[in-house]
């Protein structure tokens, strides 16, 4: 049986004629392979070319190329410049003290990368022409994957079991807690009501008589003094009220700060 | 044996050859109808097809026929090959953790006590896990309308936590001392003593369908930590 | 035969069957290392794959070994009747080809090396596309200045194309005769061969970070096949 052969490289056979050295450049891929395609154009095995006249044909197509005012690449240019060194290496004969390699030796060494290059276009096309994977050879259509099953482990500690249990048993302790909705005196309430209160007096009266109207209920007690004891503090700051403990414990007596105009 | 019969054989062999590609290569089974292009016009599929189903029947793998179609499929008693345990070590949740205790102190307790010292609802995932950890076990039905499933640990949970009983698990004053609970507690907080008898005499045995994992069927609670 | 003898081949056919199965369920090549697990300890896995080898032959589908691997594969003298129409998702650009195969005929090689061959200058997207094809690898870096990333052909590479290993390479006899392996002009006597075993002796193993797909900071090249 024979299977098609596909030419992965697909190079089509060059033109006899010269159009071939106009054709876009960006068509090769390189010096080289533009060098290769020129020696092949020589319709003889790669090892019997002439390099010199590939050499000048190479010049020739880069001087085609540039009356066209198409832009080379580097590359080209710096091949071309190689090959104009091995063309004048190549035609004049080697003085026996020359250090430099012969023209023959260059030659030759054009010669053995156009026959790699070539070599590995070859087998890349073949290896391309082997039964592919997918395309003439197949892997089992229906694989059964491998299932694995995943055991956890779990890992705990007794500590740790402890604290989720006593934080949650004291957790629902406070969730069980509602708490009381008191009146609370703000400083601001105190402040005011204490400068309403004390008025226009100079006298000193127990701070607790001036609230007493205030003192309705005895849970409110203690938030009515608190706030009253820390608003007459700052009013003393401000120099507004004057304030006298006779004792410790003793009850705490206000008035109005004698500078302060009414 | 004529060099007649020679050939038919040997065609056979090609033929079979053919159908093992293509059953081989098959993203799904084959219909005997579409092996026809690929053989001779007077290939007998059915008798091919059965041919290749005996010579592969004490093999590793199987032709097998699933309705009118094909495939080659493992064997059905190395179907373990293709099952891999992995183990891996992961740190219970903390609702895991948190329904676990409850469950330890208060056992045996229903779902619905559970959440109520865990003040959320318990997700049936929770309590999957803890049985599928194999700490937790369906101990029998409350006797209280609905009937609800009753929880308790196990043994492999005594064995984790290296408790010889659960009367090993620390009580009110030893979880105080240790520092886990704070000392501003009422006096009401009690610690209960687990149970882990048998039934206790307001518990029924489990109903025998129970263990078909339908021990949820009494709520549907939402799931809070998936 | 005696008792023994028996058991034995039994012992055998059922390691044969496990492979079999193993082989068949996975759709990329096996390292027989894999099977250990399922075959007694003393099981000689070489001697069993390529008894299971010679047993598939002849058969439409064949195992096959690519590189330290094994998997089945439908047998490549079908490969005309099994080919499918399927267009291939990303056809190879020229470059990308050449590179593969200068890659694979000259591994380890450098870009700079791949490079020279070509003689023109490898895009990075070149590689790149090899290497997510799976056929192309980073082995390592080279002992040289600049230290190079060094580049080889992977195991499915081998599977893609049907290759036992790299001295399977169609024309490799030819190219290793003409001298076209070497690097440089004069060959030397010594004519490299395609090495894809573990890294060689100037070779560095690649950096840590060289996975993070910067192998190309060596090199900056213009991308001529996009």
């Amino acid at each position: 049986m024979t299977t098609a052969q596909t030419d992965w490289f697909d190079t089509p056979l060059p033109p006899d004629d010269d159009d071939i050295l106009y054709v876009d450049v960006a068509g090769y891929e390189g010096p080289l392979d533009l060098l290769l395609d020129l020696a092949r154009r020589q319709k003889v095995d790669l090892a019997s070319i002439s390099v010199l006249a590939l050499a000048e044909q190479y010049l020739h197509f880069v001087e085609k190329v540039r009356e066209k005012r198409i832009e080379l690449a580097a590359d080209y240019l710096v091949m071309a410049a190689w090959l104009a060194y091995l063309k004048s290496r190549l035609m004049v004969p080697q003085a026996p003290s020359d250090d430099e390699p012969s023209g023959e030796m260059l030659a030759a060494m054009l010669q053995f990368r156009l026959k790699r290059l070539e070599a590995m276009r070859r087998v890349a096309s073949q290896l391309m022409n082997r039964p592919r994977l997918g395309f003439q050879v197949h892997a089992r259509g229906m694989p059964e994957p491998i299932e694995i099953a995943r055991t956890s482990l779990w890992e705990a500690s007794l500590y740790d079991l402890l604290k989720a249990y006593a934080s949650q048993r004291e957790r629902g302790i406070s969730a069980e807690y509602t708490p009381l909705q008191r009146t609370v005196w703000s400083l601001q309430d105190a402040r005011d009501i204490l400068q309403r209160l004390i008025g226009d007096s100079f006298e000193w009266v127990p701070m607790d008589s001036y609230l007493v109207h205030y003192l309705a209920t005895p849970g409110e007690r203690a938030t009515v003094r608190a706030s009253t004891f820390a608003s007459s503090l700052e009013l003393v700051r401000l120099g507004k009220i004057d304030l006298r403990q006779a004792e410790t414990f003793g009850p705490l007596f206000v008035r109005r700060h004698k500078d302060e105009a009414p | 044996m004529n060099p007649g019969d020679g050939d038919h054989q040997e065609i056979g062999e090609r033929h079979l050859r053919v159908l093992e590609a293509l059953l081989f290569a098959a993203s799904e089974p084959l219909d005997p109808v579409s092996f026809k292009p690929y053989l001779g016009a007077g290939a007998d599929v059915q008798a091919l097809l059965l041919t290749l189903q005996t010579r592969y029947a004490d093999r590793g793998i199987n032709l097998v026929r699933r309705g009118d179609k094909w495939a080659f499929r493992t064997a059905q008693d190395l179907g373990f090959l293709l099952r891999r345990e992995e183990q891996e070590t992961r740190p219970l949740s903390r609702p895991a953790l948190e329904t676990l205790a409850i469950i330890a102190y208060h056992q045996p307790s229903t779902r619905a006590e559970i959440e109520e010292v865990r003040g959320v609802a318990t997700g049936k995932g929770t309590l999957d896990l803890l049985m599928e950890a194999g700490w937790v076990r369906m101990r029998g039905r409350r006797r209280t309308p609905g009937r609800p499933v009753t929880y308790g640990t196990t043994d492999a949970f005594l064995d984790h936590f290296g408790l010889e009983s659960l009367s090993d698990l620390p009580g009110l004053e030893e979880l105080k001392g240790s520092g886990l609970l704070s000392g501003r507690l009422p006096p009401s907080l009690q610690i209960p003593l687990p149970f882990d008898g048998a039934l206790r005499e307001d518990e029924d045995p489990l109903d025998p369908d129970d263990h078909d994992h339908d021990h949820d069927r009494d709520h549907d609670g939402e799931d809070d930590d998936a």
